[in-house]
């Protein structure tokens, strides 16, 4: 693309876009109202990555960039990756090493108040 | 030229100096025999690699030194070349991995039968803990851990009433038997290292870790703390002893359990106020201490220093180096009290004795004291009133010729180097940093110079 | 408009040149100067580190026998020294110093692409730099809690400056960043989007590559440091319980609950890995070009080394728990990352064998910058190898925390990426003053500290191999230790002494040089790279007068066969030489 | 005009783009930093995140239910996360206009640009409003950053510094939009040859701030 044009693109994309991301955050919120489990989480996270790359997609005009920078700024979260990965055992790790050692937790919760 | 020579005698030096070395491993003790093997291993791959290499580059910096004449090669690449020395390379590290790999999956499960010790650390001294005859160890709380419960055990858990405790850094073991330590802080980052194991592993507080081993010879071995902790860390040491199954058990049995531990009675003053009767007649009706009898004050120390000292008189940790004539005459003294109450008897009595601050005795640059001071504070207490959990007794208003002359000791060997007096040990490491008899002087002036805070109510 | 790259947008409004002093000294947006500012600070508190390494020595080596050195402030110095040499000495230097002055002039671009904020980037640090300073002044001092900062010690009683010093030094590292971070954006775009005409990628210097690489690293790893940092305040002062579980300290409760110090380990290592690397590759970088020029030969497999400095960058982010084989984490991480730590090996030993392979068949000059360059590679294979035995899960088990981790990272860092510092500054020296610096001087100095430290560090690893563990205050009667143990700790001190005292030579030349060095001419090395191709030299505001150059060929066209010299400059064109291995077109 | 107008894409294009000489990506420096800038910012959040994530997972004490906690009570129904949901749909909706105003900044209208920008910027003040409502609130319940009465102690802890942290981001990103907004009115940018990629590069600021909002909405309020 060469420099007067810069990343301009017809509104309408924009206008998609956003009434998209407006019915995406109603569901994600809508996911708070079913019981928890697997499918819930599947949503949470379906929904949170679909807004997300819309976002950066067409929001961020990433969809428009060459390759390159593509590669270039999603390649190396995959260092996160790994870290979320691995911290994950972490944790279970050092969950199960205190309810083996320590016993369940004392904690009696507070009801939220309403107001 | 002389560069390549040194590069030469720098790998021939570095080789000799391997080989002729008397620091190396210390003695295996335990059944991490592949560990070593492995060591060897990568020693060997890692060792050729260096002498290749290097030699390699001598020669290159002598056969290719600057010559008016001559002009360098132009030889961007060599796809061939570099693509052998990787692989070799790749070669080289699988075969220092493998085995590598391999010992680690040993490490990684424990076999089930293995002996269970739960070894506790904290600022800056060692404690443990056997499951005891069911095997189980009852659950444990930092939150729970005060002066009567230093374990921090559950009241109410059954499994833990037989739990054996030991409040010492010495632990026993028997040998060719698989034990696994449970390893346990109370406060802060800690590490369990016998170097002759070698094996170690981590204390976290908040979570338990754990390593195994398979000890393999009789004997007492030095554990370090290897993880820094503060101050206090390198004086953080305790041992391990090995010995035979029978010896263990006989051991063992001695130790208290937690059961004994919360029924055990408080001592009776009344009673001990007939046995102090032989201690009055040198430290004094009142326990003010006498110097010209060399008997410190003892009113005011509190009970469980006192305690430990006494029972140090006992078991030869004190009293026994041949140039502690005075601590020499504490031992028949002692000897009077035979059983454990009587001596919690005494103790509580001393206990309800007037507690005078003594006359000062020693002069000194009260600056410069409070800067060696410092140091001291860290485990005495900014006050000098002695902090319990870190096994450092009151100095406050306590005699201060004794002080002195026990900071000497310390200096001098006379006292701590008994190798069951840890405590002791850690004193010997801390009072060397007083350099001459001014700073002891200085120092101690400075503990003159501070006061018993006023008694706040609880 | 600021699209149109940069060798096409050169009139002159570009650069206002500076006039008054102060905007050309001290407020100057210069890279070059903003460069020698880092430097010289860095530099600066490096010497405070190495007097800090002294002391901590002289108790080693004669323990207990100087009344100032109190356990106390034993474990005040390891940490500063420690964490002044990593970050407020290397960083800077090789980044802020190195990278600031070499980048532009490489890459044939008139300065930083953001030259306002690059000065920024300077004060910033300097202001770092204070508040370090000031933590030892606060009551209490520095905090002694190890440069990795592990809490819970780093935060509770019995640790030395728990009050204020850790404080100070959490503000200090977070306001490094900022400084690191409005520097590293600079040198990044810079070298992805200033280069001159014809200055491709794989036509640029290794140093470039290994101060880029670093940069990278720096802006993905530093993040983990100021987060970890910010929680470890939180933690401090208002009690949250990230890093803390509930503890019984001093025989009281803090009130913390549940909160997991391992965490604060993993964090602190996913930053400090890649630290060690940011360290590293400039190192590497800077030392294949010393290599190549002073051996009058083309960097053998340049490709490879470049794909080498990439494949090192983007492998260091999953080796950062071989730091914690024995931090009680998860034991099954070990298999993992003693799996991807010794790959690294790899890479790594392409780098070396490929430096060695440039001097086979070269024409080798040994002036001082050569064998600094040597000295590095053989110290480098020394500390590279005993790092094996480290990733070797099994075998950290009986070498962690002992000395032998000590001296792995000293011949590894504290030595080799030194020895390149020493090398860089000599070979620069010239362009950057103007002067030549005195050969025999630097030779001499060369020789001191390259013995001095091998003679340090060596023996180290036996220490460690007895199982003497790192940050004790002294060691007193052990049964596993013999006494001539001790004996070894004092011929150790007795280099370091020496060592320490030889860095007078280095300063002695430097200020010889400046007042009556010999003028020096402007390409004193027959170097092919741009940097020695500017107009004048020193260089000028803006570098390259009215017309930035064109780059025509790779950086190490040296030799090259049919041609009378034995360099060819970057900017020379094809058709006045030949073309030679140009790894520019493909 | 510059031949850094390559036309090949796909991996060719990858090659082609790091090959070339002078610049990589053909785009300003201010962008290609703006962007360098983000990756770093990525993973200030991300490690906040994951520590979030490994402290939870690591706590033995019951984790507060966030519907709950978070929950409002409207007419006499408690409806959960309804400011969440208002907030969120707020720092969309500026999103939305400043995307408009990037693209209205391209057509050099900059009185549209300008509005644009403002309307941006108020969203985002709006924004930062709520939060604060939201934390006094909270703490009003006695949630503080060392305990709280409904769970574990991190809750608190992870809750006030991630959405603090990201209300920083956002506060800063106002006063970027005011500043950026005022000078394009007052034409500064006409004098620099009428160029308005800053206005993108301002808007990649502002999107991402809603993007981490995005992950934060569904780790911390939904999960
Ligand atoms: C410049 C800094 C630097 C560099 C480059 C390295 C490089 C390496 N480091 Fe080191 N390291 C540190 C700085 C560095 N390290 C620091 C500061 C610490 C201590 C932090 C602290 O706790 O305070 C540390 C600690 C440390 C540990 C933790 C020890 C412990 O605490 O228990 C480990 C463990 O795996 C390790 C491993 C390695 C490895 C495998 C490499 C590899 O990258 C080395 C690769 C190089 C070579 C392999 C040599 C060249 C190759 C050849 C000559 C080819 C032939 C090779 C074969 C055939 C295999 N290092
Ligand atoms: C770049 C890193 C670096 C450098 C150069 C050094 C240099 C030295 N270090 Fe240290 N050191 C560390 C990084 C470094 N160190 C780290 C990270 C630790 C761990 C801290 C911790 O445990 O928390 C440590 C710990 C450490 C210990 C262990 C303390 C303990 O565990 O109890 C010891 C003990 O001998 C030691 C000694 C020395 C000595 C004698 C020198 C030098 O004196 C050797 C000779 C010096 C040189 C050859 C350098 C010359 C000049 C400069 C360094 C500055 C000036 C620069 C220019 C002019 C360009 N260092
Ligand atoms: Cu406990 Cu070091
Ligand atoms: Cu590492």
């Amino acid at each position: 693309m060469a420099a007067d044009e810069g990343q301009q693109h017809p509104l309408k994309v924009y206008w998609i876009m956003w009434v998209a991301l407006f019915v995406l955050s109603g569901f994600s919120y809508a996911t708070d109202f079913m019981e928890d489990g697997a499918l819930r989480t599947f949503f949470i996270l379906f929904f949170m990555f679909v807004k997300a790359g819309g976002i950066v997609w067409i929001f961020m005009h990433m969809g428009w960039e060459r390759l390159s920078l593509k590669l270039a700024i999603l390649g190396p979260p995959i260092a996160i990756g790994v870290l979320i990965w691995l911290m994950t055992y972490e944790g279970f790790y050092v969950e199960e090493s205190r309810l083996e050692h320590y016993g369940e937790s004392t904690f009696e919760p507070q009801e939220v108040p309403h107001h | 030229m002389p560069f390549a020579v040194v590069l030469i005698l720098l790998v021939i030096g570095s080789i000799v100096f391997h080989v002729l070395s008397p620091w190396t491993f210390t003695e295996l003790a335990s059944n991490w025999k592949m560990v070593d093997v492995t060591v060897d291993i990568t020693l060997y791959v890692t060792g050729l690699v260096f002498v290749a290499v290097n030699l390699f580059m001598a020669y290159c910096v002598y056969k290719f030194r600057y010559r008016e004449d001559a002009r360098a090669k132009y030889e961007p690449e060599n796809h061939k070349l570099e693509s052998w020395l990787t692989g070799l390379t790749t070669v080289g590290v699988a075969a220092m991995l493998t085995p590598g790999l391999f010992v680690w999956a040993n490490f990684v499960d424990v076999p089930e039968e293995a002996h269970v010790v739960e070894a506790v650390g904290q600022q800056w001294h060692w404690t443990y803990r056997y499951p005891g005859e069911d095997g189980k160890f009852g659950e444990v709380d930092a939150e729970r851990i005060t002066h009567d419960n230093p374990f921090g055990m559950d009241p109410d858990d059954p499994n833990g009433l037989d739990d054996v405790l030991v409040y010492n850094p010495e632990v026993h073991i028997p040998i060719n038997e698989p034990v696994k330590f449970l390893l346990r802080s109370k406060d802060v980052l800690h590490d369990f290292a016998v170097a002759e194991f070698r094996v170690k592993m981590d204390l976290v507080p908040g979570m338990n870790t754990f390593l195994w081993l398979q000890p393999t010879k009789i004997g007492r071995f030095d554990v370090l703390c290897e993880e820094l902790c503060g101050v206090g860390h390198h004086t953080m040491r305790g041992a391990v002893v090995v010995e035979e199954m029978e010896d263990f058990e006989a051991w063992l049995a001695q130790q208290p359990t937690w059961a004994d531990m919360s029924t055990k009675a408080a001592g009776d003053a009344a009673a001990g106020q007939a046995q102090y009767a032989v201690c009055g007649s040198c430290h004094g009706q009142n326990g003010e201490g006498m110097e010209l009898l060399n008997a410190p004050k003892l009113a005011g120390q509190s009970e469980w220093y006192l305690r430990g000292q006494i029972n140090a008189y006992k078991n030869g940790l004190r009293g026994t180096h041949e140039d502690d004539t005075f601590g020499a005459q504490m031992v028949p003294m002692v000897a009077t009290l035979a059983s454990e109450a009587s001596i919690d008897n005494v103790v509580a009595y001393i206990q309800t004795m007037p507690d005078e601050k003594p006359a000062a005795t020693i002069e000194g640059d009260l600056e410069e004291g409070e800067e060696h001071y410092r140091t001291c504070a860290y485990c005495h207490g900014d006050d000098g009133m002695g902090v319990q959990a870190l096994n450092a007794p009151r100095i406050t208003e306590m005699s201060d010729w004794y002080l002195k002359r026990q900071i000497e000791n310390f200096q001098k060997g006379v006292r701590g180097l008994h190798p069951q007096d840890f405590y002791g040990f850690q004193m010997s490491l801390m009072s060397k940093s007083l350099q001459d008899d001014d700073a002891v002087n200085d120092l101690v002036a400075y503990i003159n110079s501070l006061t018993k805070p006023l008694p706040t109510e609880d | 408009m600021a699209y149109v790259a940069i060798a096409d947008r050169d009139h002159e409004e570009e650069h206002h040149d500076p006039d008054t002093f102060i905007t050309k000294y001290i407020w100057s947006q210069d890279h070059k100067v903003i460069a020698i500012q880092y430097g010289m600070t860095a530099i600066f508190v490096g010497v405070i580190a190495l007097a800090l390494s002294v002391m901590m020595r002289l108790q080693l080596g004669f323990p207990d026998s100087f009344s100032f050195i109190t356990p106390e402030r034993y474990y005040q110095f390891i940490t500063m020294h420690g964490m002044i040499m990593v970050i407020y000495l290397l960083t800077a230097l090789f980044l802020g110093g190195f990278g600031n002055y070499l980048i532009p002039l490489m890459i044939g671009s008139r300065d930083m692409v953001f030259p306002y904020l690059n000065m920024l980037s300077y004060w910033v640090y300097l202001l770092s730099v204070i508040i370090l300073i000031a933590s030892f002044f606060v009551p209490g001092g520095s905090t002694g809690a190890g440069w990795t900062l592990y809490p819970p010690q780093a935060i509770m009683e019995g640790t030395p400056g728990v009050d204020w010093g850790i404080l100070l030094m959490l503000a200090s590292l977070g306001v490094f960043i900022v400084a690191f971070t409005m520097g590293g954006l600079n040198y990044i775009t810079t070298v992805l989007q200033a280069r001159c005409k014809g200055m491709t990628l794989m036509r640029m210097p290794l140093s470039i590559w290994g101060i880029f690489m670093a940069t990278v690293l720096g802006l993905l790893a530093f993040p983990a440091l100021l987060v970890s940092a910010i929680m470890m305040l939180l933690d401090k002062t208002i009690l949250t319980s990230f890093f803390m579980p509930a503890i019984s300290s001093y025989g009281a409760d803090p009130g913390y609950v549940g909160g997991s110090p391992i965490l604060f380990q993993h964090l602190f290592w996913f930053f400090g890995h890649p630290e060690v690397y940011i360290v590293a590759l400039p190192a590497f970088g800077v030392v294949s070009d010393l290599l190549s020029t002073h051996a009058r030969k083309n960097i053998f497999g340049y490709r490879m080394m470049v794909w080498a400095i990439v494949a090192i960058g983007g492998l260091s982010f999953i080796v950062w728990a071989h730091h914690m084989y024995v931090s009680g984490m998860n034991p099954y991480f070990g298999f993992f990352f003693a799996t991807t730590t010794l790959i690294i090996a790899v890479p790594t030993a392409i780098k070396v064998y490929n430096w060695v392979l440039t001097l086979w068949e070269g024409n080798i000059h040994l002036r001082t910058p050569m064998l600094f360059a040597i000295g590095f590679i053989f110290t480098f294979i020394h500390g590279g190898l005993t790092g094996l035995f480290l990733g070797n899960v099994t075998i950290d088990l009986p070498l962690s925390d002992t000395y032998f981790v000590v001296a792995h990272f000293h011949m590894v860092m504290g030595v080799s990426p030194i020895l390149v510092v020493f090398g860089a500054i000599y070979h620069w020296w010239p362009k950057i003053t103007g002067r030549m610096y005195n050969e025999t001087l630097g030779k001499w100095h060369f020789w001191m500290t390259f013995l001095g430290t091998y003679a340090i560090y060596l023996p180290m690893h036996y220490l460690g191999f007895q199982g003497v563990p790192r940050r004790y205050f002294s060691m007193g009667e052990t049964s596993f230790l013999p006494d001539s143990a001790q004996d070894l700790n004092a011929v150790i001190t007795m280099s370091a002494l020496f060592v320490a005292a030889t860095q007078i030579l280095f300063f002695i030349n430097v200020f010889w040089s400046l007042r009556k060095g010999p003028k020096a001419d402007p390409n004193p090395w027959d170097a092919t790279s741009l940097e020695w191709q500017t107009p004048d030299t020193p260089p000028k505001h803006g570098n390259w007068g009215h017309h930035l150059p064109e780059c025509h060929r790779w950086a190490y066209d040296y030799s090259v066969p049919g041609y009378e010299d034995d360099f060819i400059p970057q900017n020379v064109p094809a058709d006045r030489a030949p073309a030679g291995r140009d790894h520019g077109e493909h | 005009m510059s031949e850094a107008v390559v036309e090949a894409t796909g991996t060719q294009g990858v090659v082609d783009d790091f090959s070339r000489d002078k610049q990589v990506f053909g785009m300003p420096w201010g962008k290609a930093m703006m962007w360098i800038f983000l990756l770093s910012d990525t993973f200030i959040f991300s490690i906040f995140l994951v520590s979030y994530m490994t402290v939870r997972i690591g706590t033995t004490d019951p984790w507060p239910n966030p519907s709950e906690v978070f929950g409002l009570t409207m007419f006499g129904a408690n409806v959960p996360l309804l400011l969440i949901a208002i907030m969120t749909f707020v720092l969309i909706t500026s999103s939305g206009t400043m995307a408009l105003a990037v693209n209205m900044g391209y057509r050099k209208d900059r009185t549209k640009t300008f509005w644009l920008m403002i309307a941006t910027a108020i969203l985002g003040a709006t924004f930062v409003g709520m939060q604060a409502f939201e934390w006094t609130k909270l703490i009003s319940e006695g949630v503080r950053p060392w305990e709280n009465p409904f769970g574990a102690a991190q809750f608190g802890s992870s809750f006030f510094m991630i959405t603090g942290f990201h209300g920083m981001h956002v506060t800063g990103g106002v006063i970027y939009l005011l500043v950026i907004a005022f000078r394009v009115k007052n034409g500064f940018y006409e004098k620099r040859g009428g160029n308005y990629e800053i206005v993108e590069i301002c808007g990649l600021y502002w999107h991402f701030v809603d993007l981490v909002w995005v992950f934060i909405f569904a780790f911390f309020y939904l999960w």
